[in-house]
């Protein structure tokens, strides 16, 4: 029964293996097609599984894996951003060789992300979490022809590792303070004693906000971002963009919203003070960006700013906006790497957000689907985003962490200039090359993903209230642990 | 009952009349135009004759009504009725308004026939009669203003009826301006009274003030100047002044009828109207009597070197309703109003007889080509004549009688009145000799140099008939009220003034006061014939005496240079100084700078992110830094 | 019946109905739009006839749960306040689409369905009766405009777009900190989490809670109003937009700050208005003698109706500032006049304009010899604008200066320079337009035909309406307006004689009122 | 309470804690020094490694202040990843080496802005 419970990480982990073996085989059709459905199916079925078991509280692995509310609607975050993933790299022109690798690093990162998720102690939050980075570090280098892709796998792998040992380093130190990895056992040891004045505690404390911030790409940790999202082939920026910060705030809310949650004085305003530098930094550096991809990265830093703001809360209604929040940012983000993915294929400079100039003129669904994403992350009501920050802002004001939700504001303000600099170039400006290299079918997994997405960031804020529901029993569950 | 329904029609049937004309699709028949236009005033002539009789019939105690069509608006505890007010003041004025409204839009039939747009004109001549019965029968001061303006904006379109002329769509924008700041005091006014006495309703406002505003109370005094100050306004008084002269851009029956017999005397009519609230505010009524005197002495210098001799009428009437403020400014409202009726019989009998020379003349209104044309024109010099001699208060006609009352009762009305008395005489004597000089320049002496050509021409029927009624009216109007004799005006009114001071002059006084004024105007009109009787020669050779007095009239005493200096010209250098540094620098400028600040520190930190993994690896180890900072500093 | 969800999701249907429409098929589109509005006139009359005239409170509620458990309602309902705002908006923007129907422009579906969106927007804005809700239609009647400027507006579009989008939404995303701030804090009083407008109303915030919540939301206020000096957007959205934008966004997003002011302002936070009270007047007093002398020397013609109009919201702001019952019913009565005045202003600025080419006053004039009726009808129009007596705004006007003279007698007299500068800055428009020797063309093109006849004659009937019987509007929101004011005014220590309407009213019940839902709001 | 004992002696070892602290301290700066000055991507790992392994002194010892495995477990899988990541990072560098680019990483530096 027990083992039963840590069926989707095992699950997904076979899928990998199976994947990479699809891609070995000698007929081509299957080399070509058999990793991906073979990935997407493996995923499917865990996802399936996650949902049997949801409203179960199981402990497996030792008190290494659980089953509860957050565990599994983290799973199904994941999965359904790495199935988005696998389904827009359809037809990538790059190699066929290749697809088996890239499903099964895909599906690999995706099996760290479910320990994460679902992590009883700290060794597995940091083996989930190298699990994801050391796949992804690959994946963003998949393109090993191309210089950039290269460089950022090389620059994030680098740089990656010293985030990865400032988290080690401040695990380490975490353990230290209380004698066990066990998150259960960590908190029950916090809440016995005073811990105020403990500097150990304290560094673990600054140590696991620099990790977790940096795999959040929180500023001021968030300079490798727009480089590696920049260089990665756009399918893994996305899937990075997505699921990976996803994995940051899930181990964010883990850790901090449960066992630490009985300190939390010692950490409020320091993850206050990382938010708002993030949410100032992204937006106001986004301002200036001509690379889509590299706006979106900096409008992810921002984004995980707004995250913040909930994690910063301590609350289960932080927790929930979070959650709510990580739902929509998933659906907005993707959707918008989506186009830029549809447009890189139609042109050369498909990233550039000079060649999308009149882009909504000649195709108004795909230039529709942008300008929803774009509306939606700079908070525009009625769409999911707006009612994501609406929560995030009542759980700091509920804080009365006022000056968080103005700087939220404000920040907002500006990232109105580079949201809507997108859907200007789109809808007003002059009408670029009007004969495209090729069009998608309309039918083809990539459309029906980005329409999916499309769909996702106006149904999450149209059936806002069941989802809140899940959103709120998932982070009642890190409060009883 | 009745006399509310027949007031209600009178007041319908020249609305009904602008409507009817102005909607009517296509052009409509001249005759068409003409029977409504002056049908709808004619009617209501006879109409109100009935209601006049009918008041007559009644006790004078009852000789008022009031009825509301519709409870026009009601906005916290503030009623405001659409009602009318039938009372011997307003019965008054109606007949002034129909009567000789009557008289000079038949008149206009024939003088504005060769105009283009006919029916215009009588939409309009009909609208400003139903503003001004309006005006006359509100019974409540919002309804007031209403025609207050209602009467401003026809006489706005009125003066630039030529709107192709830059000069008249000036002096109608003039017109307009210095109403609307009239308006805004008789709007405060209304403020003021609501604030006060929670109503604006003629009856519960003046039953109620001499127990809510003690005599003399700030309150008073500050809403009677405030009425004042519209009062002003529309009847051309100093400082507000200046717009009636540019006004005679509009058509003769236009100058006739709205600048002379009605609409300029609505500010008499409203300060007899409020007589309670003035009587209560004697400060204020002082300076109702000061302005007036002040302005029929200013207006009456000026009228005496211009060329045009319609503006020479309308300087004259500046001059006339000053010697009415005096009066009402001294609490002698039934003789105010007196005046204001012989002023529009006599005033409406000049503007018409000048109309009929300039119609004769072809639009020519300069006294410079102009001379010698009693030969020519018979009629008209005699009934120019009549006018002449009745505003110059020669006896027995009508101007001697009303002005003369005035002066001899303001003799009698304390410090101030005799001031304004000798004022008025001294007015009288300037107006006699202005209107001769008119008079002779026009009529007397010889013909113009080159004669007329076209030849001058007798107008017909439609324009005589209403001159000669003038004329009858101007010759014996005066009797209506004769001292010692029937004080037929002052009679009728009483009900409605009831705070009729009791000034009475004495029989000495008023014979000396008569015979003042009447032997400067005789001396006056002498010298008027000396200097203009025989020609222009002696005329040119006067005319270098008095340079600077006479550039300083004939700028108008400087009124126009200083509003345009002081209020105008610095209003339009705000405005564009606004324009040219407030928009772009203060309100575009908080934007521009918050925008340009976030560009900056975009690039600034598109500047830091060089690229190198050290940066990134010490901006990680410098975040952790700050982040254990604050760790520690906020535990 | 639900009738103002109805109402509101009329034209969100016609707007995407415009998707189905095929591409090029104009006609279609200008059907579908047309319906679309006219149904909305026609539904929200009826509405008006079942309306209670006499009722202070809530009426026509429909409730129906979004995500309740974060407070996030479907609340919607008039009262005598919202329910003009609504007659006005679906009048207008019939009035619009009418105006867009004879004049298609460029791309048609698209600009249609945006027209409906924005109508949705500022529909769903009048009637949110849940502080959320509120946001969320104020921001959502945002993008349609947007994208009219920025799509079909001048050569400076793009800026006049982004400019206008970021400065309202400076003013808007501080109000969503109000709002999240004003739950949580009323929330610690009444213990209970909630954004309805009515339970908020009873809250009892401490002088500062109210000032700082009141901060948030009044500059999103003042921008969309806007008021000196927040009126940035304002010149380039005005001079870079299509006609019919222009004037909606005079006439009727202008309301959403006023609106804001009445519905959130004095009920919610009386305290705060109190404080603000002053500060606001002396803005307003500001826009009315700055927005008048600027638009006194503007060159082109919509500029200065654009100006004027800065001026004319100045006074209706002063109106509310003045807490007094008689001053805001002024506001309420001039928001509809104003409303209808200005679009009626630049339907002849666009008719105008497009005929003879040219929008420099300076360029244009002499028109009314050979366009008498387009001279009569501006004529009328000029005069409303300005406010003669006798014409419909000054009904308005009056009781919002009677109302500040009652307590501020300075203040009215200062807005009277504004009174006097209106009638020199619109008969500059209009005498140099209509009147002078013949300039720009030949005059005869320029005369009403029927297309125009369609938008300008129902603006002029309602005008006279307004202005031969006020009542009709006071009377039926009298009681809303003095159940508005009543707090701000305990606030101010007016003394009670003057406060008409001492207990907050809870909505009408389902049962009386003809609405389906129930009600949101809090007893007494 | 932790940080007063963190100077007694262990009874079993006779090494204080605060010994370990100041071991992993010690290489977890050093490690970060190299990131910080190193060039070449070879040695850039090598600091890494040095400032994992100072995570595992630091766990070890804690391990034994506690009396407790876990975090000698902790410290065995974090050798694996360490050892993981070297492996990528090489394959990395390998293949940066045929693109016949510098083995420098100040010059992986075409992606910035």
């Amino acid at each position: 029964m027990n083992t039963l419970a840590a069926a989707p990480p095992i699950i997904v982990a076979t899928t990998a293996l199976l994947a990479l073996m699809a891609g070995l085989f000698p007929q081509r059709l299957v080399r070509r097609e058999g990793p991906t459905v073979i990935a997407i199916v493996g995923m499917l079925v865990a996802a399936v599984m996650s949902i049997l078991l949801w409203g179960n509280r199981i402990v497996a692995l030792g008190g290494g894996y659980r089953i509860d509310h957050l565990s599994v609607l983290f799973n199904l975050i994941f999965i359904g951003c790495a199935v988005i993933t696998l389904l827009l790299s359809v037809n990538e022109s790059s190699g066929v060789d290749r697809r088996g690798e890239y499903a099964a690093l895909v599906t690999t990162a995706t099996a760290g992300m479910i320990l994460v998720a679902g992590a009883g102690d700290l060794i597995m939050i940091f083996l989930g979490i190298e699990i994801l980075s050391v796949a992804l570090y690959v994946l963003c280098a998949l393109e090993l022809w191309r210089e950039r892709s290269l460089e950022s796998g090389l620059k994030y792998l680098i740089v990656g590792a010293v985030g990865s040992s400032f988290l080690l380093y401040g695990l380490a130190f975490l353990f230290g303070t209380t004698g066990s990895v066990n998150l259960t056992k960590i908190g029950a040891s916090l809440t016995q004693a005073s811990f105020n004045t403990e500097p150990l505690l304290w560094i673990a404390v600054t140590l696991i906000i620099v990790g977790l911030g940096f795999k959040a790409s929180a500023a001021p940790f968030h300079m490798w971002t727009p480089d590696v999202y920049e260089g990665a082939p756009t399918p893994v920026t996305a899937f990075m963009a997505t699921a990976t910060k996803a994995v940051a705030f899930v181990a964010f809310l883990r850790i901090f919203a449960g066992p630490l949650i009985d300190i939390v004085h010692t950490w409020q305003i320091a993850i206050g003070v990382v938010a708002a530098v993030s949410i100032i930094i992204g937006n106001v550096a986004a301002l200036v960006q001509t690379n889509l991809k590299r706006m979106l990265a900096y409008s992810s830093i921002a984004q995980a700013g707004y995250l913040l703001i909930g994690v910063a809360a301590g609350t289960v209604q932080g927790a929930q906006a979070v959650l709510f929040y990580l739902l929509a940012y998933a659906a907005m983000t993707l959707a918008a790497f989506a186009v830029v993915i549809i447009r890189e294929r139609e042109v050369d400079n498909g990233e550039d957000l000079a060649s999308f100039s009149g882009y909504g003129r000649a195709r108004p669904f795909l230039g529709g689907i942008m300008t929803l994403a774009m509306l939606s992350l700079a908070g525009f009501p009625p769409l999911s985003g707006f009612i994501g920050k609406f929560l995030l802002f009542g759980a700091a004001a509920e804080q009365h962490l006022w000056w968080l939700a103005v700087i939220g504001a404000l920040g907002s303000v500006i990232s109105l200039g580079y949201y809507l600099r997108v859907v200007g170039v789109m809808w007003f400006g002059a009408a670029g090359d009007p004969e495209p290299r090729k069009l998608l079918n309309v039918s083809s997994p990539v459309t029906l993903s980005t329409a999916a997405c499309g769909v996702a960031i106006l149904g999450f804020a149209a059936f806002a209230g069941p989802l809140l529901t899940v959103c709120q029993q998932a982070a009642m569950s890190l409060l009883s642990p | 009952m009745l006399i509310t329904t027949l007031a209600w029609i009178v007041l319908g049937l020249p609305l009904a009349g602008a409507l009817l004309l102005s909607l009517w699709p296509g052009e409509p028949d001249r005759n068409l135009s003409r029977v409504i236009g002056v049908g709808t005033v004619a009617l209501g002539f006879v109409l109100t004759t009935i209601v006049f009789f009918d008041l007559l019939s009644r006790t004078p105690s009852h000789r008022h009504a009031t009825n509301a069509l519709w409870q026009w608006i009601n906005v916290d505890g503030l009623h405001i009725d659409l009602a009318v007010l039938v009372d011997p003041l307003s019965v008054m004025m109606m007949l002034i308004i129909t009567g000789v409204g009557s008289l000079i839009v038949w008149y206009s039939t024939e003088y504005m026939a060769e105009d283009r747009d006919y029916r215009r004109f009588f939409a309009e001549m009909n609208f400003f009669v139903f503003s001004m019965l309006l005006l006359v029968l509100a019974a409540n001061f919002f309804f007031l203003i209403v025609g207050w303006a209602f009467v401003g904006l026809a006489s706005y379109l009125l003066i630039g009826y030529y709107y192709e002329k830059p000069s008249a769509v000036a002096a109608a924008k003039k017109a307009f301006v210095i109403n609307v700041i009239g308006d805004a005091g008789l709007v405060l006014a209304a403020f003021l009274i609501a604030k006060t006495f929670g109503s604006l309703d003629y009856a519960q406002v003046f039953a109620t003030a001499p127990t809510r505003l003690g005599g003399g109370s700030f309150t008073a005094e500050m809403i009677c100047l405030l009425l004042f100050v519209g009062c002003a306004a529309k009847s051309a008084q100093i400082p507000l002044h200046t717009w009636l002269p540019d006004a005679m851009e509009g058509p003769t029956p236009v100058s006739a009828l709205i600048h002379a017999a009605t609409m300029v005397t609505a500010g008499v009519y409203l300060v007899v109207r409020c007589n309670v609230l003035f009587h209560l505010a004697p400060y204020a009524s002082d300076y109702v009597a000061i302005t007036g005197a002040v302005t029929l002495l200013v207006a009456a210098s000026i009228a005496i070197v211009q060329e045009d001799i319609k503006r020479v009428l309308a300087w004259s009437t500046v001059s006339q309703i000053g010697y009415m403020m005096v009066a009402a400014g001294l609490g002698l409202y039934s003789q105010a109003m007196f005046h204001l009726l012989m002023h529009a019989f006599f005033k409406a009998l000049l503007f018409l007889t000048a109309g009929v020379v300039i119609h004769a003349l072809s639009g020519e209104q300069s006294l410079n080509r102009m001379g010698g044309l009693h030969r020519l024109l018979k009629f008209a010099s005699f009934a120019m004549l009549i006018g002449c001699l009745a505003i110059s208060g020669i006896p027995p006609f009508s101007g001697f009688f009303s002005k003369d009352e005035i002066l001899s009762t303001a003799m009698a009305a304390g410090p101030l009145g005799v001031v304004c008395a000798v004022a008025g005489i001294i007015g009288a004597a300037m107006t006699a000799f202005y209107m001769f000089r008119m008079y002779f320049r026009a009529f007397g002496g010889p013909q113009r140099e080159g004669g007329y050509h076209p030849h001058p021409h007798m107008s017909g029927l439609a324009m005589a008939i209403p001159v000669g009624v003038l004329a009858v009216l101007a010759t014996i109007g005066g009797f209506l009220q004769v001292p010692w004799g029937r004080q037929l005006v002052t009679d009728w009114l009483a009900p409605a003034i009831p705070d009729q001071s009791s000034v009475e002059a004495s029989a000495t006084v008023e014979w000396l006061t008569s015979l003042a004024s009447v032997s400067v105007a005789a001396v006056a009109i002498g010298i008027a014939w000396w200097l203009f009787g025989a020609g222009p020669e002696r005329r040119l050779k006067y005319a270098h005496t008095l340079a600077g007095l006479r550039h300083v009239l004939l700028e108008q005493w400087l009124f126009d240079d200083a509003y345009e200096s002081v209020i105008i010209q610095p209003g339009r250098d705000l405005g564009d100084a606004a324009i040219r540094t407030a928009e772009p620098d203060l309100t575009q400028g908080i934007v521009t700078a918050a925008a340009g600040f976030s560009m900056a520190g975009a690039r600034g930190l598109h500047r830091v992110q060089g690229g190198l993994v050290r940066t990134y690896a010490f901006a990680l180890i410098a975040g952790a830094a700050i982040v254990g900072l604050v760790v520690v500093l906020a535990r | 019946m639900p009738w103002l969800t109805i109402i509101i999701v009329i034209p969100l249907l016609a707007a995407l109905a415009m998707f189905i429409v095929p591409e090029g098929d104009v006609g279609t589109a200008r059907l579908v739009a047309a319906l679309g509005a006219g149904l909305t006139l026609v539904m929200s009359v009826l509405m008006l006839a079942n309306f209670h005239r006499d009722f202070p409170g809530p009426q026509f509620v429909d409730h129906a749960g979004w995500a309740t458990q974060v407070g996030l309602d479907w609340i919607v309902w008039v009262d005598g306040i919202s329910i003009w705002l609504i007659m006005l908006t679906t009048g207008l923007f019939a009035i619009a689409v009418a105006y867009l129907c004879f004049r298609t422009p460029d791309r048609p579906r698209a600009f249609l369905a945006l027209i409906m969106l924005a109508e949705m927007g500022l529909l769903g804005l009048f009637s949110s009766g849940n502080l959320v809700l509120f946001y969320v239609f104020w921001e959502l009647m945002l993008v349609p405009f947007y994208f009219m400027i920025g799509m079909w507006g001048g050569a400076g579009r793009k800026l006049a777009s982004i400019k206008f989008v970021i400065y309202t939404m400076v003013g808007s995303l501080l109000m969503l900190v109000s709002i999240v701030a004003t739950a949580v804090i009323a929330h610690g009083i009444t213990g209970v989490y909630t954004f309805d407008i009515v339970a908020l109303r009873n809250v009892d915030y401490t002088r500062p809670e109210s000032i700082w919540l009141l901060a948030g939301f009044l500059l999103a206020f003042v921008i969309k109003l806007p008021l000196w000096p927040f009126h940035g957007w304002l010149p380039d959205a005005y001079r870079e937009s299509p006609i019919v934008v222009v004037a909606l966004l005079a006439a009727v997003v202008s309301k959403a700050g006023v609106y804001g002011l009445l519905r959130i302002g004095l009920p919610l936070f009386p305290r705060g208005m109190a404080y603000f009270q002053y500060p606001i007047i002396l803005l307003a007093l500001v826009s009315i003698v700055y927005g008048s002398l600027v638009a006194w020397r503007q060159p082109t013609m919509r500029m200065l109706v654009g100006y004027s109009s800065l001026a004319h919201l100045g006074f209706i702001a002063l109106g509310i500032a003045a807490i007094d019952p008689q001053a805001a019913q002024g506001a309420v009565l001039q928001m509809v006049n104003h409303g209808v005045v200005v679009v009626a202003a630049f339907a002849i600025v666009g008719i105008i304009a497009t005929r003879t080419g040219k929008e420099d006053i300076d360029d244009i004039g002499g028109l009314a010899a050979r366009a008498p009726w387009l001279s009569g009808i501006f004529l009328v129009v000029t005069m409303a604008s300005l406010a003669i007596p006798g014409s419909n705004s000054f009904a308005g006007e009056f009781f919002i200066l009677s109302g500040t003279f009652r307590h501020d007698w300075w203040a009215a007299a200062i807005a009277m320079i504004g009174v006097v500068y209106a009638s020199v800055y619109m008969l500059r428009l209009y005498q140099s337009s209509m009147n002078g020797p013949a300039r720009g063309g030949d005059p005869r093109r320029v005369e009403l035909r029927v297309r125009d006849v369609v938008v300008l004659v129902p603006l002029i009937a309602v005008m006279l309406f307004i202005a031969l019987w006020p009542q009709v509007l006071a009377g039926a929101s009298s009681a809303s307006v003095n159940a508005a004011v009543a707090p701000a005014q305990v606030a101010v220590g007016r003394p009670p004689s003057e406060i008409r309407s001492v207990v907050l009213p809870n909505p009408l019940p389902a049962t009386v009122s003809s609405a389906s839902g129930v009600t949101g709001g809090a007893s007494q | 309470m932790l940080i007063g004992t963190l100077s007694t002696h262990h009874q079993a070892t006779g090494v204080p804690l605060s010994w370990y602290l100041a071991l992993s301290g010690a290489m977890f700066l050093l490690g970060l020094l190299g990131v910080l000055i190193r060039r070449n991507p070879l040695l850039l790992l090598l600091a890494v490694e040095l400032m994992l392994n100072a995570s595992n002194i630091a766990l070890v010892g804690f391990s034994r202040y506690w009396n407790v495995s876990d975090g000698q477990i902790f410290a065995l899988v974090v050798m694996v990843v360490a050892a993981a990541e070297v492996v990528i990072g090489l394959g990395l560098i390998v293949a940066v080496y045929r693109q016949r680019l510098a083995l420098d990483v100040d010059a992986l530096s075409r992606l910035k802005g």
